[in-house]
């Protein structure tokens, strides 16, 4: 047994991961969510602010985190259009762009009444990373003359009067690197105060703790995070808390579940060869 | 090192095991990767003209067109939940092939990648290559169309860029349009490093944008990074509950946190040497960046399990339908056994 | 007068007075006042007022019965008129009031960046009931012309930390110059290298050398080129192969000057090959499949990671470790430091990755700048000791003397000195407007 | 001179740069400068695509081991250039439909986007799920309680993993509620609160002081490594 351990091919761990990650999926298991500080912190500055505020919305993540972080944004864009906040969708990375169309497809599907330039609109994406967002907290047209549709600013109802994003309440940010989470806070919330909350992958969360609170009004750290975001809204929205697609984190819990366990086992399995390892001297 | 044979041919058998049973199973019971698609028409008529003399353009139903209207047709997706056998003979909703073909193949690359784990082969070296020159081509393409048009073009040649692709921007030169011929002329310096002999110019464009990022990040870090999080870090030591009464954990707390800051702090003095107390306490700072750096392993290994769980369900879902509609939560219960099967 | 008189009077007055408060509209805001906002480009206007008494976020209002519901305030509307444009010529829409915002109920700052410098615009605002119903309007106190100024003095403290960690960097640069020998503590990992590409020379096989994955416009990118060239340098002195794929088209030009140069000062130019250094693709993992597909095939004795990394450090240090790579890393993406240190021989973690650019040049030029890092280091240790005292100082002394010593000096340290809040504190009658605690 | 116009060029810039942050009329000079980064990253894409052609053109042309797949490369690549720039069944914008090149470049449907979603997606988030893979392997080959601070480092991590899911409630559930901070997720919030930040806090404010000293050394001229040789 020792032997086997000892010079365990690699590939069999890589065997056990595939299959603690898809048999949980395959049978669907989940587990229920207790609502922690940082969730509760980001639903609270995203509930807290008066219906109908302005909110900025940047999806800097591309499709190869999309299943750390859709889920996420899904359920930011769910909860402000439940609120009627005015969502302004920009995407900072050049394939995050069809991430901000999935969630205009579920405002369009699940909130019919919000009107496209009224109640919500999109931003193309323009590269440049940080530089975009230090140029938008000054002159937003200068970076944006149009928006996604190629229509002018001056000529959609919701942006007309908006001259730069330090006319927003608050900014959302949904990140998976660089530009993200880390620029949004060095150039707009640090320097002209506007409250910044964030998700983003769970590689970044550490990263943004000491931000909390002056310079981020809270951090969801990948798709636990998320699972419990989904449950506060749940909490305080039934309708969406009755939605099968608003659940999507908590159901992605089910293979993490498993997936962690068989890490920790790992470690536990790769430490005791050590110390048997040390014992019989040859190590 | 190399012991990797022994056990080849019963990884690949087992793999290969594994994902035929599932193949056939699945193209038994559902439409595998099957696509299906339903057309959407889209009709314009001319409404009039502006004051610059553009034509203006109205969007009606297509089945009221007449000639000299622009028509077009794009198509749908049916949700899987939606297609049901007698929408599917209706005749109102078709397969799509081109879709179907390019759910199979994404399927394929996705194993294709996935068969590197086992070892480097054939098809990870066919995915690679491809890979390689897809995206390399798209992201000239997204360059082009998203940077070098609007805000090089568009700048220099606003009249020609407004009247084919850019529709929506002025057509005429913005104040201090010229200055957009620094870049141009940059792009055209660099490109002498193609020359043989007359490399050195290309150093130019380099040096002016080593130099704006030297100045311009260090900016940004001192504000952002260093000033800030040494004001984030000033908090008093001792805390009081809200009625005036000593609290002691929180206390504890400061003191951890402002001596673990410092401690690790010091662990990255250079001309200090690490020895006497400064050894000690560059210790102490090591283990709390140790911790740190476990806090960040396992919050990243959450990440990286999401992602994989998003392409198996990529796999099984899309493509083979092979997800349950409801979830189930009744697990919990049963999370003793879960947990010894793993350890087993 | 007659009791019947006097019901008849009462009524008629009730009639008035409820028809009155049918039409009732909320009683306005004060006290508009319009300033320049300060430390700008003059592209914005602050305003300030006080709320109405008929809103009910007016903290006057807190320990007041019921409102009215009939004139609860719902918002603010602020209007605006150019009074002069500088010469220019105003247009129609600019020389009669126009709506220029519509504040929420219970604000009462707002700032305009719709201004142009130099232009002269008076304000007024009225309160909105829910019933649309305006209160009277407030004028602004005087008009204002926005202008740009010269300094931006909330920054000024910002500038003074520049000079100071720039000139000890200078200073210890210029001691360096002068001949002075600088100590500084040996950095683990760094000898590694050379270790590293001697084994790779031995075995004949290449050394890999990857620069991130950002452009040439990140710091990380520019110290990983430094120590690009170090590698490179010893690569060429033992006669080993270096190979380096970047993923910027950018890095790429650079790197291929920095190696060219490396291999002239090695005094071996000739067996510089300008196709090892060479472009795979913008796509963080389009890149790292190409990468680590010549890791399984080349199988490199060395591989040094130096730069920006995101995600694909841990496949690049694993595979790495498959193949049974020497592999040194360096990289100040804090979130990517636990990878390199569970996967690689030596790990340089954030600052020491950059002190190694200098530290690995053996130029004592560099080494200077080293020591005046250490010297910032110290006084950011110091501000941030001196900060906690006062924190706690403060903590400890009771709510009367907020305005005492220990108060004072901490508001200086984060106000001014941290903050944005200009280079010395507001005088004391002034203090009053100052709102926000930032 | 070869070296020394650029070092001066550098100089200027940087310095300039540094300047224009507080001066109010300059302050989007960075932002403009940036923006010009951008088109040049693009023009250098000329450069870095170009020599990606090259490369594989002399391996195919030479007939070294696996030419064939160096053939895809340059297949693949130029049919999605061609694909792309030339909008292939891209519709126009409906807002302007006499405009044949005002659509979106990855409209759905479009040549582009089914290159996108079929190929460019499922290979790249493939790649990225890897990593899964790796962190197993990584934590049970790298992950061993050799010193105190691996030690510290594979704790840490163990109650993490374990406290960011049901697990963490569910194993000390039994605890009495005096002892409740000991639960694996509540454990887990006062390791991200405490060490965490202290350690974060600690590296951020060393690698910002490291940009000013690698900043500096770059723009007084002491380290120009990038400028090649005379």
């Amino acid at each position: 047994m020792y032997q086997f351990l000892k010079n365990l091919d690699r590939r069999w761990i890589f065997l056990s991961m595939l299959l603690a990650v898809a048999i949980p999926i395959l049978m669907r298991i989940a587990f229920p969510e207790v609502v922690s500080k940082q969730a509760k912190m980001v639903f609270d500055a995203v509930e807290s602010i008066p219906d109908g505020s302005n909110v900025l919305l940047s999806f800097d993540f591309d499709p190869a985190s999309e299943g750390e972080l859709l889920p996420m944004a899904q359920a930011f864009t769910r909860h402000c259009s439940a609120k009627g906040h005015k969502q302004y969708y920009m995407a900072l990375w050049p394939l995050g762009s069809p991430m901000v169309d999935k969630s205009l497809d579920t405002i369009r599907a699940e909130y019919p009444d919000l009107e496209y330039g009224i109640d919500y609109m999109k931003f193309d994406y323009k590269a440049g990373g940080e530089a975009v967002i230090r140029m938008i907290t000054t002159d937003l047209r200068g970076m944006f003359p149009l928006d996604s549709r190629g229509v002018s600013l001056d000529d959609i109802p919701m942006t007309k009067n908006i001259k730069n994003i330090q006319d927003m309440d608050l900014i959302i940010n949904v990140s998976a690197g660089d530009p993200g989470t880390k620029q949004w806070v060095q150039f707009a919330s640090t320097p002209f105060g506007i409250t910044t909350v964030s998700g983003c992958t769970g590689v970044q969360a550490p990263q943004m703790y000491p931000y909390i609170p002056k310079q981020l009004a809270g951090v969801l750290g990948a798709i636990k995070a998320a699972a419990e975001y989904e449950a506060a809204i749940d909490e305080v929205y039934p309708e969406i808390a009755a939605n099968p697609k608003a659940q999507e984190a908590k159901r992605r819990m089910g293979p993490q579940l498993v997936a962690h366990s068989l890490m920790v086992g790992l470690i536990i399995i790769g430490n005791c060869i050590y110390y048997v390892g040390r014992k019989r001297g040859d190590v | 090192m190399k012991k990797e044979n022994q056990s080849n041919g019963l990884i690949w058998a087992v793999v290969f095991a594994i994902g035929a049973i599932m193949l056939i199973w699945s193209m038994s019971t559902s439409r595998t990767g099957q696509v299906w698609v339903t057309p959407v028409e889209h009709a314009f008529t001319e409404t009039g003209v502006d004051e610059d003399g553009n034509a203006q353009w109205a969007s009606i139903d297509a089945a009221d067109a007449t000639v000299g209207d622009i028509e077009w047709t794009t198509y749908s997706v049916v949700p899987d939940s939606q297609l049901t056998p007698e929408l599917m003979e209706s005749g109102t909703v078709s397969l799509s092939w081109s879709r179907t073909i390019g759910l199979w193949l994404a399927a394929i690359f996705t194993l294709f990648i996935l068969s590197f784990l086992v070892g480097d082969n054939p098809a990870y070296k066919f995915a690679e290559a491809m890979v390689v020159g897809t995206s390399a081509g798209y992201v000239m393409v997204i360059g082009l169309w998203d940077v070098f048009v609007p805000n090089l073009l568009g700048k220099l040649m606003p009249g020609l860029v407004q009247s084919f692709a850019l529709p929506g921007i002025e057509g005429s030169h913005q104040e201090f349009w010229w200055l957009y011929f620094i870049p141009a002329i940059l792009i055209v310096m660099l490109l002498f490093q193609l020359m043989p002999s007359g490399g050195w110019i290309s150093r130019w464009p380099i040096a002016f944008f080593i130099g704006i990022t030297a100045g311009y990040r260090m900016i940004g870090y001192v504000e952002a990074d260093l000033v800030a999080q040494i004001k984030a870090g000033i908090e008093p030591l001792v805390a009081f509950n809200g009625d005036g009464g000593f609290a002691l954990w929180p206390t504890v707390n400061a003191f951890l946190l402002t001596i673990a800051t410092l401690a690790a702090m010091v662990y990255f003095f250079f001309s200090i040497e690490h020895k006497g107390l400064v050894g000690k306490t560059a210790r102490v700072g090591i283990w709390f960046l140790m911790i740190t750096f476990g806090a960040s392993f396992g919050y990243t290994v959450m990440g990286r399990i999401a992602l994989l769980a998003a392409r198996l369900e990529f796999l099984f879902g899309k493509w083979l339908h092979f997800i349950p509609s409801h979830i189930d939560f009744s697990f919990a219960a049963h999370l003793d056994w879960i947990i010894l099967l793993q350890l087993m | 007068m007659k009791l019947q008189h006097l019901s008849y009077l009462s009524m008629i007055a009730i009639c008035i007075a409820t028809s009155q408060l049918f039409a009732e509209s909320p009683a306005p805001p004060t006290g508009l006042t319009i300033t320049d906002t300060p430390n700008d480009a003059g592209e914005a206007c602050d305003l300030s007022w006080s709320m109405s008494p008929d809103d009910i976020f007016n903290p006057i209002r807190a320990d007041e019965a019921e409102p009215n519901p009939e004139t609860i305030v719902s918002a603010y509307l602020i209007e605006r008129m150019t009074d002069d444009a500088n010469g220019a010529e105003i247009s129609e829409e600019d020389r009669t009031w126009r709506k220029v915002n519509e504040a929420s109920a219970g604000s009462s700052t707002w700032t305009d960046r719709t201004v142009t410098p130099g232009w002269t615009y008076s304000y007024r605002i009225t309160a909105v009931d829910n019933q649309k119903e305006h209160s009277e309007w407030c004028n602004g106190e005087a008009s204002v012309t926005p202008s740009m100024q010269a300094f931006n003095w909330s920054k000024g403290w910002l500038a003074i930390f520049m000079l100071i960690f720039g000139g000890f960097v200078a200073y210890f640069i210029n001691e360096a110059r002068s001949g002075k020998k600088l100590w500084v503590r040996k950095i683990a990992g760094l000898v590694a290298i050379d270790e590293a590409v001697g084994r790779a020379t031995e075995m004949g096989r290449p050394v890999l050398f990857v620069a991130g994955i950002q452009d040439i416009n990140e710091i990380q990118t520019l110290a990983g080129l430094t120590v690009l060239s170090r590698v490179a340098r010893t690569a060429a002195e033992y006669g080993a192969q270096i190979e380096v794929p970047t993923c910027r088209s950018l890095v790429m030009a650079a790197a291929r000057e920095t190696v060219e140069a490396a291999y002239l000062s090695a005094g071996r130019p000739d067996s510089y090959q300008p196709d090892r250094i060479h472009y795979l693709t913008d796509e963080q993992f389009a890149f790292v499949a190409g990468v680590t597909g010549y890791m399984v095939r080349e199988e490199p004795a060395a591989c040094v990671y130096m730069g920006g990394f995101y995600a694909e450090s841990l496949i690049l240090a694993e595979t790495g470790n498959h193949i049974g790579a020497i592999q040194v890393a360096g990289t100040a993406m804090p979130s990517q430091l636990p990878f390199f240190v569970a996967s690689c021989d030596y790990t340089l973690i954030g600052e020491e990755f950059f002190a190694a650019s200098a530290y690995l040049s053996n130029d004592p030029l560099q080494i200077g700048s080293l020591k005046g890092q250490d010297y910032g280091k110290f006084v950011s240790v110091f501000i941030l000791v001196v900060g906690i005292f006062f924190a706690t100082l403060t903590n400890f002394s009771d709510a009367d003397a907020k305005q005492g010593f220990a108060a004072q000096t901490l508001s200086f340290i984060t106000d001014n000195m941290l903050g944005d809040a200009g280079l010395l504190p507001v005088s004391e009658g002034n203090t009053d407007d100052t709102g926000d605690d930032s | 001179m070869k070296r020394l116009v650029p070092l001066i060029i550098a100089i200027c810039a940087g310095f300039v740069l540094i300047i224009a942050n507080f001066i109010p009329y300059a302050q989007e000079w960075g932002s403009t400068a940036q923006e010009w980064f951008n088109i040049l990253a693009v023009g250098a894409m000329v450069l870095g695509g170009g020599n990606l052609i090259k490369l594989h053109l002399m391996k195919v042309s030479a007939k070294n081991k696996g030419w064939g797949y160096s053939v895809v490369t340059i297949g693949c690549f130029f049919a999605t250039l061609v694909i792309g720039l030339s909008k292939m069944g891209v519709h126009p914008n409906p807002i302007y439909p006499d405009y044949d090149w005002s659509g979106y470049y990855l409209e759905e449907g479009s040549g582009l986007w089914w290159i996108y979603e079929h190929m460019v997606v499922p290979l790249t988030s493939m790649m990225f799920a890897m990593l899964a893979f790796y962190v197993a392997t990584a934590a049970f080959r790298a992950f061993r309680a050799k010193n105190t601070e691996a030690t510290l480092l594979l704790v840490t991590a163990g109650i993490v993993l374990l406290g960011r899911t049901y697990a963490g409630v569910w194993l000390f559930g039994w605890l009495p509620e005096s002892m409740e901070w000991l639960r694996f997720d509540n454990l887990t919030v006062w390791i991200m609160d405490i060490p965490n930040t202290a350690g974060t806090r600690a590296i951020t404010i060393g690698i910002a002081l490291g940009v000013v000293a690698t900043s500096l050394r770059i723009l007084l001229g002491v380290d120009r490594s990038y400028l090649g040789q005379d």
